[in-house]
């Protein structure tokens, strides 16, 4: 542990070589107490583990002393540092109180432990900026060519997608053209003709349904029957109008029935 | 072979670190063997041989040195990677137009599809190879004029462009959205819808 | 020496031409020998022994690998014009508590150097891309924890943390345990603190 210690500072700082009467001068230099302590301690040129806190407190407050009295702006925290170490000091010196807690010697070892890992880092800090380092000692290629991926698409369209997308433009862009096929009917007039001719033969009620032509030849064909149908329903609509006849429908969707008007 | 020796060593560093190549006097300079330049020109040379049957080489190029990747190996430099990406249903409508009415200007395009096309789409075709540019019509305006391509063929496996089916066939085959023929049968209305 | 084969040809020059450090995951990835990660580290391995006796070696740093120029060569090449900042005390400091204790909070370095550390020490080491935010410490407050990166460990020729100087006897000294005494608070209640 103890070459944790020697050897020059880190980074080319070397403050082992200043003189003890120009301490003072390096004050700016510190960033804490705990900094002078362990400068301090180091000045003592031992390993921490045995060094005396006593002597070490002792010029701590030495060092803190002179440099007030060169009316040196000291910071807070050297000065609270200054006065604990007194108070350490003053313990470490009076008999034991065994009630204390921690117990003086035990804040000693713990002011060193914290000196020796401070010191620790320190020279680890010094020796990791005194490794080979890249781009100092040891260096990368100077001009590598570099790696690349070029992304590149693979396209996919199936022969099926290509002809559905073909038929899919046309059918959208042929303007519609609607024909209406000429059809088997009956028309209007003739079932007003055709209706009017069977009510006058009629005695009593007879179903919407009689009145269409008998089902075989050209009057099988269903679209006509409908066709008749229809016209008939209407033709007898218009009939019922004119007064020339008369409806009756006993319930919803039953049988629609006719009779000619009674004159 | 042999160990090599520190010179070899130190131009090789030298050669490996440089920014840019170095003649063997610069190297020379730099590792401070200004009077043995012979020992530059000796350990260039055995590196060369060295790295002959490796993936990286030693190469001279107008008297002056440096490292570059094996000539064999040059493809691994630069490698692409394929992303398999569906056409857009855009993109599928102009290839096929493209396809069925080759050869056709962006205009035309759009004139049958009923929708102005992005230039980007064009583009994607041309990218994926389908679709090349085949000249300019000679109208007013001179348009640029598009074509299928014999890698667009070779993809959808067709001999030639008469090999497209008609539409007639693609009704037939089932493949044109169903057009309500069933439905015509039994209406009073009885309309029908004409697509031809 | 044998001639080296195809696959090591083929990691040699990915190595050699890549401008970043490679996981040999990576190079398989490179090299499409995705299903053949053994063959990469064989590769590696056999190239290390190759270039091990040369003026540029192949080494690995945090898991990545890549080629630099042998350590001992360092007083034939060193650069004048250095491109190595010169880091403040304060910093190299703080670099090397976050380095043996990571990840650390503020906090833990300030009770360690027994001085409040300047923000900006922190930044210039982040700059640096050596040290990164590795999340927050599960404890009252969350503080921001800080770790070292692989650039760190490519600077410092570090293969990894563990090869960190001096490591072993810091640890074993209990140097390296968590602080969490307030040395002077305990003692001086309602004064100012020193680490924190």
């Amino acid at each position: 542990m103890a070459t944790l210690f020697d050897g020059a500072g880190w980074d080319g700082e070397d403050r082992t070589e200043a003189s003890d009467d120009k301490l003072y001068l390096d004050i700016d230099g510190w960033e804490g107490p705990l900094d002078l302590l362990l400068d301090l301690a180091r000045r003592q040129k031992v390993d921490l583990r045995g060094i005396s806190i006593l002597e070490l407190v002792d010029a701590y407050l030495t060092y803190i002393e002179e440099a007030k009295s060169l009316r040196l702006e000291l910071a807070a925290d050297y000065l609270v540092m200054a006065a604990w170490l007194a108070y350490l000091k003053s313990a470490l010196l009076l008999p034991r109180d065994e009630a204390e807690d921690p117990s003086p010697e035990e804040l000693a070892l713990r002011l060193q432990l914290r000196l020796q890992r401070l010191g620790a880092m320190r020279e680890a800090a010094a020796r990791l900026m005194a490794r080979d380092r890249l781009g100092r000692d040891v260096f990368v290629r100077g001009a590598p060519e570099g790696l690349r991926v070029d992304r590149k698409s693979a396209w996919q369209c199936s022969w099926l997608d290509l002809v559905r997308a073909y038929g899919d433009i046309k059918v959208r862009s042929q303007p519609a053209v609607h024909r209406v096929r000429e059809r088997m009917v009956m028309t209007l007039d003739s079932a007003i003709a055709r209706v009017s001719a069977m009510l006058g033969i009629a005695i009593d009620w007879m179903e919407l349904r009689e009145f269409l032509p008998p089902a075989h030849d050209a009057w099988a064909n269903p679209q006509l029957r409908r066709s008749a149908l229809a016209s008939s329903f209407v033709a007898a609509l218009e009939l019922a109008r004119t007064g020339k006849l008369e409806l009756a429908q006993d319930e919803t969707f039953g049988p629609l029935r006719l009779r000619a008007a009674p004159r | 072979m042999t160990e090599p020796d520190e010179i070899v060593r130190a131009v090789e560093a030298t050669v490996f670190a440089a920014h840019e190549p170095l003649t063997p006097a610069q190297i020379g300079v730099h590792l401070g063997l200004g009077d043995k330049a012979g020992a530059v020109d000796r350990a260039l040379a055995d590196l060369q041989a060295h790295y002959g049957a490796r993936g990286v080489h030693l190469v001279e190029r107008g008297g002056r040195w440096h490292f570059e990747t094996a000539a064999d190996l040059a493809h691994l430099l630069r490698r692409e990677k394929e992303d398999v990406r569906r056409l857009s249903r855009a993109a599928t409508e102009v290839l096929a137009i493209v396809a069925y009415h080759e050869p056709v200007s962006r205009a035309e395009i759009e004139a049958i599809r009923g929708v102005q096309t992005a230039k980007g789409t064009l583009d994607v075709l041309m990218e994926a190879g389908w679709v090349r540019v085949a000249g300019r019509r000679e109208v007013p305006g001179r348009p640029v004029i598009y074509a299928t391509t014999p890698v667009f063929l070779d993809h959808f496996g067709l001999g030639s462009l008469k090999e497209l089916p008609g539409l007639d066939e693609l009704r037939a085959a089932g493949l044109l959205d169903p057009v309500d023929d069933d439905l015509i049968g039994d209406t009073l209305a009885g309309q029908k819808r004409v697509s031809d």
